[in-house]
């Protein structure tokens, strides 16, 4: 286990410099707050929707450098996508996690780097927190709901 | 297909030892079977390669001992045909009955339900459910023997008529008589009476012998032991559904099985690690896996291909002797390899010392089965069974040694 | 008196292993210890020499299991200074403090009444209380922590003004903090308030590092795990009187803990076996007692002594760092030699993760003890912990690679 | 373990030849019953007392040599004696069995030669089983009770 395996380049500069990150979110429809109790990692999402889109999307949150780099990453990912595909690519993300290939390497952009982790499962859930939150914020927008909260650890 | 005895028993150190001056004639694999050295290897490079505790370490040694222990829960899943999310590893299949005594029926079944078992239990697959009946005020019903030592499917079906059974408990092979029960016919008949009865199988003395697919078999709960089945001791398994086991209550309580706590309570993790609390039995794991590997490479059909002829020559041996009456079925193919019998004039114990004087191992006692031993009309046994390392080479010793028993304690 | 850590070192497989390229430098023995060589061939001669279950064996082989598997009992009984029939093994410490709660608490508790436990405990030790106490309507109470990370007796002698509290559950030494708690104390306290009073110790992290007298500590139960003394996994034990174990219901039931059994009931074995129901963890007792033997040969005065000094080291270097804040007593003389900490601005994930990658192993995480992060305001730390064969050359690793860690992750 | 160990030419003959088995005792004074439910022995012990002196004892039971001969030697030491000396070589024989050496060796008979048995441990409750019963009768009638039942796996 090598530092350069685990945290490439990339990540460290989303953990150095994270993207979307925000404790609020101007006129925002959903937010969730997930937390993982087995790492301790918290994490707040926030999420605009507009014409059945992610018009808007921002994440705050206590956690290591992974879950951090991750969730900033993703941002980067599905802002302004259409939100099935963000569903989409949360699954996608979800399996590369597992070890598989990622079908739409393209569409993960900065995401990918995340792709070695899966070698170290105990850090799996940290790169899956943020997707995970999202995830969810788009499904409890779905169902009409406006706050969730998630305390998991499964996957 | 069939695997060499002479050449599978170097790997059995215990087997080459000298007893008394005697050649050791290991006949007692219903109690313990002898471990392997390979399995002895995989628990050493545990121990010398990567020494640590599992899950949530984040350096490399801590990442190995968890590849080993979830890797034997998928081997172990793989070998018994079972899904590893509803493999929970336990000490030894007892706990695991206590754990579906506990959080099922202690919980679930309320007063005017009954529970179905067998005269023919090992005290494992009985006494935890009848202790967990007495309190809960649940009637239990027991399945008579026929003369041959089955379990009397008639009988059985009229214990089940009034429907009031939710829970029936079955052993899958008896440590005594040696009795396979179908247990995939005994479940339906359970469920045909009461569609939402739960059935717990002890798998103890099954998962050595034979091939069990747990899914095939269609029960709830399905207890196995590693010490019979070539493992270490100390480790064992609770088969069952994980959505079964995700609607339970957990049974022991504490680290690794949390999902979260606070001062007033907990949450729990998934399942299977819900049912397992604290540092759990590394080593152990590494070596049951091993031993999972040693009996596929042997494959159990040849297994039990083996066992049956050894079975039927021990079964005619005893059958041609003077004075000897066999406890249990007489045909080999409907039975494993435990051979439980009387020597008339003699008892038991004497019998046992005066085998164990000449190197052969066998167990007297009452088994850990005393209803069957009341139902036999007897207070002990002699048993001796075999596994994949005896060939008929260790049957004449067992012969030669009754019949000196038989000789110095003639009055 | 003092021992010499290089030669002993050599007794450990693991310690002499590369990782990644590093020498590896193991500081996780609060999470489990490493195995000497001497455990390993103990365990080894049961498997290759006397292979067989224990008890009502007739034969030589037999015999030997049982002998060694009792003469663990004793060894271990004369190490913590407690009557061998007071000594029940176990998987783990978790189980022993789950047969405290379904034996005890669940059995003899009743609404109304409290428990009073700490703040600190790992989660074996609070649990299973709590699950038992949410079940029966019990209350239960929290001693809070000083500002030095020791327990507040004041505000326990509040706690128990009222009489309510029969049962109180205090780690021995926290596996976070390294506090070494005074139980002798607090058992008084607990039954100058209410003579009827039951004390339960978690001593998995003490009887690893302290001398521990079970009979002058004066408490009712006392739980003990292996795989942190030097000893293997799946093994630990409940320490209690045997007088007390003789009253009171037993837990796991099943083969081996019966006197007698009908199709109706059962009544109990004597204790300890009453508690032991199963084939028990024979080549792990054989492994433990070897365990004890190195512990006792090193001394346990010499073995604190050792870690008294190294823990000093240990703290006088991180607090030499920037940025670095020390959970826990500061006085070696009071605690031991777990040691919690805080690296301002880097999550103990990424540290844990920097040291895995140099070879260094440390544990991040709550450490199954969730009400005390919280308690402290973290949500994790950084835990290094020494014991035996450990020594000043383990620190500069840790200590560069923490440095390292903050470069690395400096935003 | 070899048999002549276990089995010394004494112990045989009790087995082959006991003393005092008896399935009934004229005008008894206490009867009872034990068993060792662990290793399935069972015996009935009778007793018949006068002048403080054990006037009349015959055992029946079933269980294998060791038992059987021991409580046929058992039978031969205590008759005649008074209740307390009976009860002091039943305790006398009990330490013999944990290892200790006897100090009325001369007094134990053929009893003596159990001597041996201690070292097997599973076989020492067998030879214990007739000496526990006759303590237990003896102890019956000093409470003047008649008939007494013992399920027992202690010593
Ligand atoms: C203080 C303390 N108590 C209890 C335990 C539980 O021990 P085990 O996991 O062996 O059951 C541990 C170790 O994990 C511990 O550190
Ligand atoms: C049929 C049967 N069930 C259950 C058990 C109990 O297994 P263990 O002692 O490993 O818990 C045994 C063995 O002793 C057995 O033979």
């Amino acid at each position: 286990m090598s530092m350069e395996d685990l945290y490439q380049e990339i990540i460290l500069d989303h953990y150095r410099k994270p993207h979307n990150q925000a404790p609020t979110l101007e006129d925002e429809d959903v937010h969730v707050h997930h937390s993982n109790p087995l790492c301790g990692d918290e994490m707040d999402l926030r999420i605009r929707v507009a014409d059945g889109r992610l018009d808007g999307l921002v994440f705050d949150g206590e956690g290591c450098s992974i879950s951090q780099a991750s969730a900033s990453a993703m941002s980067d990912v599905v802002i302004g996508r259409e939100l099935p595909d963000a569903l989409d690519l949360a699954e996608e993300f979800r399996r590369m996690m597992h070890g598989d290939e990622p079908t739409r390497a393209d569409d993960l952009l900065d995401a990918v780097a995340f792709q070695g982790v899966a070698k170290f499962p105990v850090r799996v859930k940290c790169a899956l927190l943020g997707w995970m939150a999202m995830k969810d914020a788009i499904e409890s927008h779905q169902r009409g709901a406006t706050a969730h909260t998630v305390t998991h650890d499964e996957e | 297909m069939a695997f060499d005895v002479a050449t599978l028993r170097k790997e059995f150190p215990t087997l080459s030892r000298e007893l008394e001056g005697h050649r050791l004639v290991y006949l007692d694999s219903a109690a313990s079977s002898q471990t392997p050295v390979r399995v002895l290897d995989a628990m050493d490079h545990y121990y010398r390669w990567s020494r640590s505790n599992v899950h949530r370490g984040v350096y490399p040694l801590a990442e190995e001992a968890t590849d080993l222990y979830e890797g034997a829960r998928s081997s172990l899943a793989r070998f018994v045909d079972a899904d590893p999310r509803g493999v929970v590893f336990t000490k030894n299949a007892t706990e695991a009955c206590n754990l579906v005594a506990y959080s099922w029926v202690r919980r679930e079944m309320h007063p005017g339900e009954a529970i179905l078992t067998t005269v023919m239990e090992h005290h494992a697959n009985h006494v935890p459910f009848t202790h967990a009946a007495n309190e809960r005020g649940l009637e239990v019903r027991h399945i008579p023997l026929t003369s041959d030592g089955q379990l009397d499917l008639e009988a059985a079906g009229e214990l089940l008529a009034d429907g009031r059974v939710t829970f029936a408990a079955i052993g899958h092979v008896s440590n005594v008589l040696g009795t396979i029960n179908d247990v995939a016919t005994i479940a339906d008949m359970v469920r045909s009476a009461n569609p939402d009865a739960m059935v717990q199988v002890d798998g103890a003395q099954a998962v050595p012998h034979l091939a069990v697919s747990f899914r095939d078999l269609g029960v709830d709960f399905y207890a196995v032991t590693g010490h019979k089945m070539l493992g270490p001791t100390g480790i064992g398994a609770l088969l069952a559904d994980p959505d079964r086991l995700e609607s339970m209550e957990p049974f022991l309580t504490g680290g690794d099985m949390i999902r979260d706590v606070t001062l007033e309570g907990a949450t729990w993790n998934d399942v299977p690690q819900k049912f397992e609390a604290g540092t759990p039995m590394i080593a152990e794991a590494a070596g049951l896996a091993a031993a999972v590997d040693v009996l596929t490479e042997l494959g159990m059909d040849a297994v039990r291909e083996h066992e049956v002829a050894l079975t039927t020559r021990l079964l005619d041996a005893l059958d041609a002797m003077p004075s000897i009456e066999v406890h249990g079925p007489r045909d080999p193919q409907v039975r494993g390899g435990a051979v439980s019998f009387a020597v008339d004039g003699v008892h038991p114990h004497d019998v046992g010392a005066m085998l164990g004087s000449r190197g052969v191992c066998v167990r007297v006692g009452h088994h850990c089965t005393k209803p069957l031993m009341r139902s036999l009309g007897v207070n002990a046994t002699v048993r001796a069974s075999v596994y994949v390392y005896n060939d008929a080479d260790d049957l004449p010793p067992l012969i030669d040694g009754i019949e000196a028993a038989q000789a110095f304690f003639a009055r």
